[in-house]
């Protein structure tokens, strides 16, 4: 700890213009003459951009030629462009840390449409600014060594695709996916929009390939419990849910389950949906990754009851299932996490009106992937419950989005799985298929032509948002039909149109645990639930949380080469983590002032990364700079000013405080 | 006699509200609101602190002195604090802080708490606006001051002169 | 819980049955209801369509003794007339939400010596059963079931929208639950909450007559024996009518039309002269047994 | 040579600072012998016009004790202040205001309503109250007028230091009158008291568990007190955290917690701010409604936090509560 006692200073305050953005709302001639007129400040300039290389090298000349100490840059909020010109300070020999921003276009000019109230509060900001910054003093940002590993969460298609680019680029990869299977739901489609692609034919060679990368831990059937630590050094540890099957010794030949007392399945089948029954030890799916057969102690009469013949043990050839395997944990040192923690689908019974649940003919278009899937319960035979083929076929859109009771935004997939499911449909049964839209969405490549392809094989587009399904029969023709009512805004109508199957197209949305998780990973969500991204343009894989990437839908409804081309760009910012084999740290941790300590213990328990100890021979509380994060609950709450925090003391904002107040 | 400090009365009277917003989630939707244009009362001057734990009620009453009529301090939802639990910290001292506000005749509306997340541009605007408003039906906080008389330093009157900080 | 009970013109005129069925189920299941002196119209059909903002202030007035005679917190209003009940709701929303409205309510209240602060919470007999009383105790007082009759529950236009939360406003389901409770089957039909033909019955003959016989006819497709009514003006609609829509549609519909209410308070055994079963034009006593009126009053009321 | 001149004057205050100076016992000889007292009113018959009398700056130091309230107060300060070349405020309430600057939650016509009318022991049939100035007989007598608020003493005059504590512990008065004798002195505006807080080498330290937080906020005169444990570990509101130290632990070792009397460390703006951040932060809930629940415990967080220095406080006093203007001087 040093008392610094610097020179007097001299203050540069630059205004930006940032093209009209600041200077259509801000006079920034009147505060830049008034920054001019504040104590200690010895130059004051604007200029159009000031971010712009030639604002940069403005200020870097300014430094150099006025002999300037400090800097205050008057523009975009911090979180944007301090970076920048601390590194433009840095250049011209000068602490990076000597400088201070006045947020004058996201808190003035943007949100302040009176040109004098908007010039008067940048004022008043670039006067706390100048008064905080004549308080900085040097600091140094601290260079941490990265974990060389990267943890992939989810095992979709985006945490597939991540984790085979980073296993590639020669980095350790541990792949998490909780379910017992990776795939996610790309592995219960049956083909692909626009190009008709067989789902499962270009997704299995992937999971093999991860079955197989040297790079590659998989860890299916496992959760991550706890995340601490920071950038270049999480600390994670897995869960491993008891699968009563060694992972190791199974070969999924599948005699285990032939050989179950249940003679029957008599459980819902999750992959197919609850179309078919599946048995307490069941393979997930025909190409499951890893292909071993899983236990459901939901079902499975040893581990519920205690009591059973154990045929399953018998059956097995190489003595695979172990009723004793319970929990584990592993702990893991990653640099890097990529979040692919996917979605689930709307539930359908919220739109009563619909009729999912109450009839039987209505269903989720997930539920007709699997219908239509030759893998799937009825070999690929779109049938209805009761075994009849379809004669017409309607396809409900929006089922859950573009919902104010719901969902606002759009699904983005919807649309185009629509379109597919119509294709397949008719080109399966040869049924008529009404497609209900509010608006054809079909906007990447190949989209629309796939459009227009469906529309020429005479499906059938109606435009409204359906009211209701209901098996209320008025006309002879609709006897024993599903009624499908809807205005067709085209037309003007309230049409009712009778139909054989419902397939709902519903929404996609966040996980049920998406908070839970944004909590573990200490990122944030946006309104609608999904994770939010940094930046929206500029930053849409990245979080707040430094080393930590979005792949997938977690981030928002996306379709499977938008997933996989998002899964690429969250494995580069991971790769230019670990490659760069460290990571700086801000600064603006807390510390004690020995002198001024008594001892009294109140910060200690506060700091909730326990980075504070008290140091028994000198009665003062210590904080450990490496695992400080720079909160500064602890600062808030010494009750005699010992603690301080870098970058925030209490002078500083004191001085901000004050600054902010005058009048000016 | 006491020189009792009294704002000047404009002719509509014009809050001076102080907002403490956290790092990543207030501060964040500050500037979500400013993306969005959402356009809010320009009474509300922002500091940022890196988390609503950082806020001393020493600086709430600093700002109530400072001549301001209202403090607004806004952090992360409850659960979603990036240093897991500052902001639960920051409710707790908030809590006592009202209680003894409202002892010493300030009302409640003149101090708040909000939990705003970084998704929530639209309750920065709202709360600015909210605020705003409030005060102006509440006029000016009337504190009566009695400063020092001479200017030789005292820690309640004056900010530390000599900053520290580690070495680098 | 203590309930207020405001019963409208029709629970004291043609919707009696179902005044003395409610509170003979009430008083068996130990629910404690007290009238409201006093009461108004609450400002329905008629006088709601030429002058909104007077009808509003009928109903805030009840609103208004409710609250002084309910003590303090929360005062439970129960309105068992769909139409009370969705004018009551209404009224609450209006006045907090439009200022203009609240403060001419509030002038009109003030000329009366009245203040309204916004206490009472106005629910339906089958918002106060379903959640308060809860199904458990309603299959205990249960002592003749209504053995697997098909019933058709018809819950009206009013009582489920738009300001119910109690109940599912596109599948209302918490009237067959309470059926299913006292023994009976419920028939899924899909015209629950569909309009019966209101005052149109008495303006425009042919307009109501055909709304009413559509619901009337779909029950039957479905197979339900009796149809079920929480609304005064849907039992009247559909029962008393059927005459006519025989010679107007060519089509003999003989359905009873009983309140839900009657039908639990058979199936707890309370005598028919208690439920108002004898004031019905066509009482569902072919279809459902009835007790025997000494041998089930043991006890009773 | 002849001794250094010394004065000792008290305003609103209840005496407890002049026995600070009898607490010297034996002491008291040496500095009787050190001194000259020339102004001393409660042991000395010393008058105003005496001090009135001396030159300007003809006290080496004058000690004053008490908060500043009334007409008169005010003018004893501020001859005080030129007679004196070192101006000591000595004691809370000239420090910072001390008990009588709880009145400051009160206005003054409230407080005249309370004593001279509402009290159950008053009678007072004719609501005679204290005038400025009175007619007799004989001519006019005035009284002292009372001020609309208390003030603490450097708020009317400049102090040069402030020597703390409800009253100040002896050990403090024996080192500022041996620092005034040799000279050296701190630098002015200094508080003459150590600059760290209570807890520092509190007995019960060691008994203070490195993780508490707290889950029940106790009353002393409540529940039985371990005289031996941290009272803040026991639950009591010992303010030693946010004091500075330098009473010897006086009530702590009479097995009470700290109240706060010596007032905040040099590095705090606001006395009652830190000790109620510091204490708060260590409830032991996140849950709004428990953690309003065991803030109910603290029923009076003014009288509490701001026993010895509401006046000294950054809100200084009641906001909004200054209607009456009857007490003013011109």
């Amino acid at each position: 700890m040093i008392r610094q006692i610097h020179e007097p200073s001299r203050i540069g305050v630059y205004v930006c213009h940032c093209g009209m953005n600041i200077a259509a709302k801000v006079d920034v001639e009147d505060v830049r003459a008034f920054a001019r007129s504040l104590p200690n400040v010895v130059v004051a300039k604007t200029y159009k951009f000031m971010c712009s290389d030639p604002g940069q090298e403005m200020i870097r000349k300014d430094i150099q030629e006025h002999d300037l100490n400090r800097v205050v840059v008057a523009s975009c909020s911090p979180l944007l462009h301090e970076h920048t010109f601390r590194r433009a300070c840095a250049a011209a020999g000068m602490n990076p840390f000597h400088l201070q921003m006045a947020n004058i276009r996201e808190q003035v000019s943007w949100v302040t449409p009176d040109c004098a109230l908007a010039t008067r509060k940048a004022r008043a900001l670039i006067h706390a600014a100048v008064r905080r910054v004549a308080d900085h003093y040097p600091l140094a940002k601290e260079r941490v060594n990265v974990h060389p590993a990267i943890l992939v969460v989810g095992g979709g298609i985006a945490g597939i695709h991540a984790a085979l680019v980073l296993a590639n680029a020669g980095k350790k990869v541990y792949l998490v996916e909780r379910e017992p299977s990776i795939g996610g739901h790309m592995a219960q489609l049956d083909k692909t929009f626009p190009t008709l692609d067989c789902s499962a034919c270009i997704l299995t060679p992937r999971m093999s390939q991860i079955r197989t990368h040297p790079n590659i831990t998989l860890w299916t059937y496992a959760e991550i419990e706890e995340v601490a630590g920071f950038a270049g050094n999480f600390k994670v540890k897995v869960r491993h849910k008891p699968r009563y099957v060694k992972e190791e010794l199974c070969v999924g030949c599948g005699e285990c389950v032939s050989a179950c007392v249940f003679k029957e399945g008599r459980v819902r089948d999750e992959f197919n949906q609850g179309l078919s029954k599946r048995k307490p030890i069941y393979m997930p799916f025909p190409q499951a990754t890893p292909n071993v057969a899983v236990i459901d102690p939901q079902s499975c009469l040893k581990i519920m009851r205690g009591k059973c013949a154990m045929k399953c043990v018998e059956a097995c050839p190489r003595a695979a299932i172990d009723f004793e395997q319970r929990e584990e944990h592993t702990d893991i040192e990653v640099g890097a996490i990529i979040l692919a923690t996917g979605y689930r689908t709307f539930d359908a019974r919220k739109i009563p009106e619909y009729g999912y649940g109450r009839f039987p003919n209505v269903y989720t278009m997930l539920e007709v992937e699997r219908l239509v899937n030759a893998a799937g319960p009825t070999g690929g035979d779109i049938t209805l419950r009761d075994g009849a083929r379809p004669q017409t076929v309607g396809i409900i859109h929006c089922v859950g989005s573009r919902d104010r009771r719901h969902h606002p935004y759009c699904s983005n997939v919807c649309c185009m799985a629509s379109l597919k499911m119509a294709h397949l449909v008719k080109e399966r049964t040869g049924a008529e298929v009404f497609n209900f839209y509010i608006d054809m969405r079909a906007t990447f490549k190949g989209y629309e032509e796939f459009y227009d392809q469906v529309l020429r094989e005479g499906v059938q587009f109606i435009r409204g948002r359906v009211a209701e399904v209901t098996d209320w029969a008025i006309r002879p023709a609709e006897k024993g039909k599903l009624v499908i009512r809807v205005e067709d805004t085209l037309v003007g109508v309230v049409r009712r149109i009778p139909v054989d199957m419902v397939v709902l197209a519903t929404a996609m949305e966040p996980q049920e645990d998406a908070a839970a998780v944004q909590r573990k990973f200490n990122i944030s969500c946006s309104q609608d639930g999904f994770f939010l991204e940094r930046h929206p343009k500029l930053g849409p894989v990245s979080t707040f949380s430094d080393g930590i990437f979005l792949a997938g839908v977690c981030q928002g409804p996306k379709d499977i080469p938008a997933s996989v081309a998002q899964a690429g760009a969250a494995a580069a910012e991971a790769l230019c983590l670990v490659d760069k084999g460290f990571v700086e740290i801000e600064p603006n941790t807390a510390f004690i002032d020995e002198a001024a300590c008594s001892g009294c213990r109140t910060c200690i328990p506060l700091c909730p990364f326990q980075a504070i100890t008290r140091d028994a021979v000198k009665g003062v509380a210590v904080i450990n700079q490496a695992l400080c994060k720079g909160c500064g609950t602890c600062v808030a709450a010494c009750p005699s000013g010992a603690a301080g925090q870098n970058m925030f003391t209490d002078a500083q904002i004191y001085d901000e405080i004050e600054g902010v107040l005058a009048d000016v | 006699m006491s020189s009792n400090v009294t704002l000047p009365v404009a002719k509509e009277f014009e809050p001076r509200i102080v907002a403490f917003f956290c790092n990543w989630c207030t501060y964040t939707a500050g500037d979500l609101a400013g993306a969005a244009r959402l356009a809010y009362a320009p009474n509300m001057r922002v500091i940022r602190l890196m988390c609503s734990g950082r806020v001393d009620p020493e600086f709430v009453l600093a700002a109530l002195r400072q001549g301001a009529d209202g403090v607004l301090i806004g952090g992360c939802h409850p659960g979603d604090c990036h240093y897991r639990e500052g902001n639960y910290k920051c409710l707790r001292r908030f809590q006592l802080l009202c209680k003894f506000l409202r002892q010493m005749g300030v009302e409640e509306q003149r101090v708040r708490l909000e939990w705003i997340a970084a998704s929530e541009g639209d309750k920065v605007q709202k709360i600015a606006n909210e605020m705003t408003a409030q005060l102006k039906l509440l006029g000016p906080l009337r504190l009566q001051i009695t400063p020092r008389v001479n200017g030789r330093p005292r820690a309640a009157e004056c900010p530390p002169a000599p900053t520290k900080g580690v070495a680098p | 819980m203590k309930y207020l009970y405001y019963p409208g013109c029709s629970l004291k005129g043609s919707g009696r049955p179902y005044e003395e069925s409610l509170l003979s189920i009430l008083d068996r299941l130990g629910v404690a209801v007290v009238e409201l002196a006093h009461w108004n119209c609450c400002g329905a059909t008629a006088y709601m369509s030429v002058d909104e903002v007077q009808a509003f202030a009928l109903a805030a007035r009840n609103l208004c003794l409710a609250e002084e005679c309910g003590g303090p917190g929360d005062v439970h209003l129960l309105a068992p007339c769909n139409a009370c009940y969705l004018v009551l709701s209404k009224a609450q929303v209006y006045i907090r939400q439009y200022a203009r409205i609240g403060q001419v309510v509030a002038e009109a209240l003030r000329a009366a010596g009245l203040e309204y602060h916004g206490r009472i919470k106005v629910r339906h007999p089958l918002d106060v059963l379903w959640n308060d009383v809860g199904v458990e105790r309603i299959k205990k007082a249960v002592t003749q079931p209504l053995q697997g009759r098909k019933i058709a529950c018809y819950y009206g236009c009013q009582v489920v929208r738009p300001y119910a939360t109690f109940d599912n406003q596109h599948n209302p389901m918490v009237m067959d639950h309470l059926l299913r409770a006292a023994g009976a089957q419920t028939v899924d039909w899909p015209l629950k909450e569909r309009c019966c033909g209101g005052t149109l019955t008495g303006t425009m003959e042919e307009a109501g007559l055909r709304l009413s016989y559509i619901l009337l006819k779909e029950a039957r497709a479905r197979g339900a024996q009796v149809m079920a009514t929480a609304c005064p003006l849907c039992q009247f609609n559909l029962e008393c009518y059927q005459d006519r829509m025989q010679s107007r549609f060519g089509d003999g519909i003989k359905m009873p039309v009983a309140y839900f209410t009657q039908l639990l308070g058979m199936a707890m055994g309370i005598p028919a002269s208690k439920l108002g079963l004898d004031r019905l034009l066509a009482p569902p006593k072919p279809v459902i047994p009835t007790a025997t009126p000494d041998a089930a009053g043991k006890g009773a009321i | 040579m002849s001794k250094p001149k010394v004065g000792f004057y008290w305003c609103a205050s209840c005496g407890g600072c002049e026995e600070s100076v009898v607490d010297l016992a034996e002491a008291i000889l040496d500095v009787t012998a050190a001194v000259d007292f020339v102004f001393f009113p409660v042991a000395m018959d010393f008058k105003r016009s005496d001090v009135e009398a001396m030159a300007d700056g003809a006290m080496a130091a004058c000690m004053i004790n008490g908060a500043i309230r009334s007409s008169e107060q005010r003018a004893m300060a501020k001859l005080l202040r030129r007679k004196a070349q070192i101006l000591i405020a000595y004691g809370a309430c000239s420090h910072q205001g001390g008990i009588p600057g709880l009145a400051n939650l009160f206005d003054r016509q409230s407080i005249l309503q309370t004593v001279y009318r509402d009290t159950p022991s008053t009678v007072n049939p004719g609501d005679i109250r204290p005038e400025a100035s009175t007619r007799i007989p004989h001519g006019e007598v005035e009284l002292p007028v009372l001020d609309e608020q208390v003030k603490s003493l450097d708020q009317v005059v400049p102090v040069d230091y402030y020597i703390p504590g409800c009253a100040p512990p002896v050990q403090l008065l024996k080192d500022a009158l041996a620092a005034i004798l040799t000279g050296r002195l701190p630098p002015k505006g200094s508080v003459l008291a150590p600059d760290k807080a209570l807890c520092e080498q509190c007995p019960r330290a060691p008994s203070k568990p490195d993780n508490l937080l707290i889950d029940q906020f106790k009353r002393p005169h409540l529940e039985r007190i371990d005289p031996e444990k941290c009272l803040l570990a026991q639950g009591f509101l010992c303010l030693g955290p946010a004091t500075r130290g330098g009473c010897g632990w006086a009530c702590i070792n009479a097995n009470m917690p700290c109240t706060g009397c010596l007032g905040p460390v040099s590095r705090t703006r606001d006395y009652g701010g830190a000790a109620m951040s510091a204490l708060a932060s260590l409830v032991n809930s996140n849950d709004e409604a428990q953690i309003a629940a065991m803030l109910e415990t603290i029923v009076d967080p003014a009288g509490t936090f701001y026993r010895y220095g509401l006046p000294a406080s950054l809100l200084f006093a009641r906001a909004g509560a200054n209607a009456d203007k009857g007490g003013h001087e011109p």
